[in-house]
């Protein structure tokens, strides 16, 4: 068993038009960057997919990633928890002209939603947001004198992740922060795909250090020198590249 | 009564469906030795409930390690590529469905795919284990067990009388005489014993067998 | 008006009152000001909602690492002793109730301890991040904010009209102006710049200052 | 900030009568055969803590551990998924004596309930139990077509654990499948105390591998070289020593 896909382009093909995506990451920590760029590749060459719903903490930053993503009009609607950042435009202008939905969800509600989904809890209650207008419709329900919001689990099609080190088997580990939502989203994708910086044989990775293990990892691309979000906005970059 | 499987025998025929690659619980007891009858060239990676996923055969006697236990608290070793993680997560692989097979022994299955395997009623000490979480959470949910129970009478049901252990679970059964599916509520016979008449396995199951194309011979070598 | 605390002063009062191993989430912006602050002999310890428990100060410019920030997206250094952790991990320490002090900004802060600081209406983008679970889960939940706001409208109101980020969260506010705890639904006022008013300080709160005890004054050392 | 306390007597001190407590560890994996001996060595000194309430996922095994525990009569109520071992007697003959309360809850279950107290999830719905007679009693659900059963948190106002190595602040690692409920539990209960097997200075484990953070532990003892209760069974101890 080698779970190991050469290429980027045949790592994030087959996703398809309407698809859920989860995408890792906290701003430009732990985003999968060339997985995401493939995907925008893969549109530009094909029209496929778009009227995509991604889930991720944040909605963009500068002109690469997911903002790249929603620049290009493949985004429908985005699941999370801040939609700001140091250069959130792209994804601004699209809400307020009305053209991209948005699903607010507390950061702390948007990490159990996705844990839910993995480890098969289609519902949990929370205090979080009750009594907010981010509560509003949702069943609420009383234990023990004190009031909760029911959530539901958040599931997807596909979840593209960053990961540090991979082996074979699709155990992984994660760099410092970066790790945040990528092992929940590993659970939570009917289709978990990673880009990896360093790919080991089994064994490779001490089984106590493993923090995402390999069940939950369907294929993975080794990408060695990943870009850093951050360093691409100082840099003014854009994906694709703006060509005079 | 007809010569019927060992249960090495039931076991080696539940390992041949399980693919390349898979993601195995067996259950505590009988259903541990299909982890021996691996088909040549597929590697199945093994869970247990109390945190290794890749786990290996048993140590050798006197090189047990107490803190490499597997569900059924007997010693196993750790292979290249194996992982170690808490209860919680051990049973999200599980009840989230990420587990491709989960193949447990049974005291009855009803047609409809229930499965009572935990308790024979009230007496005693109850324990269930993980058992329930298992039957809700793997893909597939198979079950090895010896045709009838050891006073004859049959185990495939028309609907259990013992304390379910989860409802409408179980999707194939192999047996010491037959490999059965459970579809839309009948049991549908895929295998039986070459040497064992239609209407011989019918008179030792608790529910109809209904045909759906043909019937292969349950064919099984000596191990 | 008259002479008020900085805002590294609020900052510095509020980080008199955490103790020495404390666990403490300081929200984005003003807030990460308290870590400034740590009283001598005293070791706080900070979490950040994404996964981060225990790390240091901003590292020096061009010494940025982007794989380690905190929840405002700033770099920081980490410690001996950190821990990296995942999003849900992160939360459960936030939600189960297991930080010592939670310390926020606020747009307003009612009586009854209710918070608004996530949204100013209906206008514009609207984002949460991790306020909503931080003021329900941590044992101490304390604002730090300006008095008035800056037009000269009180932040400490009968009842909050900005969308709310809590019911009933908020223990204690630092002000520019004053100290101030939520008891039972009512404002209690614990200090208050000598050099102001009681009468003063009402005039600029949007509901009343109730007194149980002496009311200290509130100093603070140049910082 | 150190979290050391010297002496196992120092650690289990000041768990009183009729509290709940977690023990850690899976049959003798992972189980903290020293606090828990130091907490029989409190009862039989002073008669107290009695009338506990014990989680742990069985009910001992032998005379050693929870089930001398037991033995001594300190545990009114034992929940567990699987109250059965190698040589479960002293439980049984309790249980069927009407002399010790049982909770019975699948595996599963138990771990997600115990998570659910640490991480401030009141309840939750799970498929497991559904239509058995473990759910009789609880509120269900139907979602997307499929039905639940609710289930609530658990929490302990004490849990006991063991460690493989701690650092000053807390922060553990587990040996291998001794791991188990522990990282649960010491999230769960109001006060945590661990046992670990090597103490070091913090920046002595590698954040990314740090299982249990810190602030779930309130406490910790050193114990160098613990038992493990499989060799204590097979050689047939008994605690206390039965004196001749």
């Amino acid at each position: 068993m080698d779970k190991r896909i050469s290429g980027l382009a045949a790592a994030v093909a087959g996703i398809e038009d309407g698809m859920t995506v989860m995408i890792g990451g906290f701003g430009g920590s732990g985003a999968p960057i060339e997985l995401i760029h493939a995907l925008i590749d893969c549109y530009l060459a094909t029209g496929s997919p778009r009227n995509l719903t991604v889930i991720n903490n944040n909605a963009g930053n500068g002109h690469v990633g997911i903002a790249a993503m929603i620049e290009q009009g493949m985004v429908a609607k985005m699941i999370c928890s801040f939609p700001r950042s140091a250069d959130p435009r792209v994804f601004t202008e699209r809400y307020l002209a009305g053209e991209i939905e948005l699903e607010l969800v507390p950061q702390g509600t948007l990490a159990e939603r996705i844990r839910a989904g993995g480890a098969g809890i289609p519902a949990f209650y929370t205090p979080t947001g009750f009594g907010t207008d981010l509560a509003k419709g949702k069943p609420v329900a009383e234990f023990d004198g004190r009031s909760y919001v029911q959530e539901r689990w958040l599931k997807a099609d596909v979840a593209l992740i960053k990961a540090e080190t991979g082996d074979t088997f699709g155990n992984l580990t994660y760099r410092m922060a970066a790790r945040n939502f990528a092992p929940l989203m590993a659970m939570a994708a009917e289709r978990t795909i990673a880009q990896v910086s360093h790919v080991v044989e089994p064994g490779g990775i001490d089984p106590e250090a493993v923090v995402t293990p390999g069940i939950f990892v369907d294929c993975f691309v080794e990408v060695p020198n990943p870009a850093q979000e951050e360093d691409l906005n100082r840099a003014n970059a854009h994906y694709p590249e703006v060509t005079a | 009564m007809t010569a019927k499987l060992t249960n090495a025998q039931i076991a080696w025929r539940a390992a041949q469906d399980i693919h390349d690659g898979a993601y195995v619980n067996l259950g505590i007891g009988f259903p541990e030795m299909v982890a021996r009858f691996q088909p040549e060239g597929r590697q199945a990676i093994f869970h247990t409930e109390n945190g290794i996923l890749g786990f290996g055969e048993a140590p050798a006697p006197d090189q047990e390690d107490w803190d490499l236990i597997n569900a059924g608290k007997k010693a196993v070793t750790i292979k290249p590529g194996t992982a170690f993680f808490h209860h919680a997560d051990s049973f999200a692989m599980v009840r989230g469905g990420h587990l491709d097979v989960a193949i447990l022994g049974a005291y009855q299955v009803a047609q409809n795919g229930d499965l009572a395997n935990w308790s024979t009623g009230p007496k005693g000490v109850p324990a269930v284990g993980g058992a329930m979480d298992l039957v809700h959470g793997a893909k597939r949910v198979a079950v090895i067990t010896d045709h009838v129970t050891k006073d004859g009478k049959p185990k495939l049901v028309a609907a259990c009388t013992l304390p379910l252990t989860g409802v409408a679970c179980v999707t194939r059964v192999y047996t010491s005489l037959a490999v059965v599916d459970i579809v839309d509520g009948r049991f549908v016979l895929r295998e039986k014993l070459a040497a064992l008449s239609l209407d011989e396995l019918q008179s030792l199951t608790g529910a109809p067998l209904h045909l759906d194309g043909a019937v292969a011979d349950l064919t099984c070598p000596e191990v």
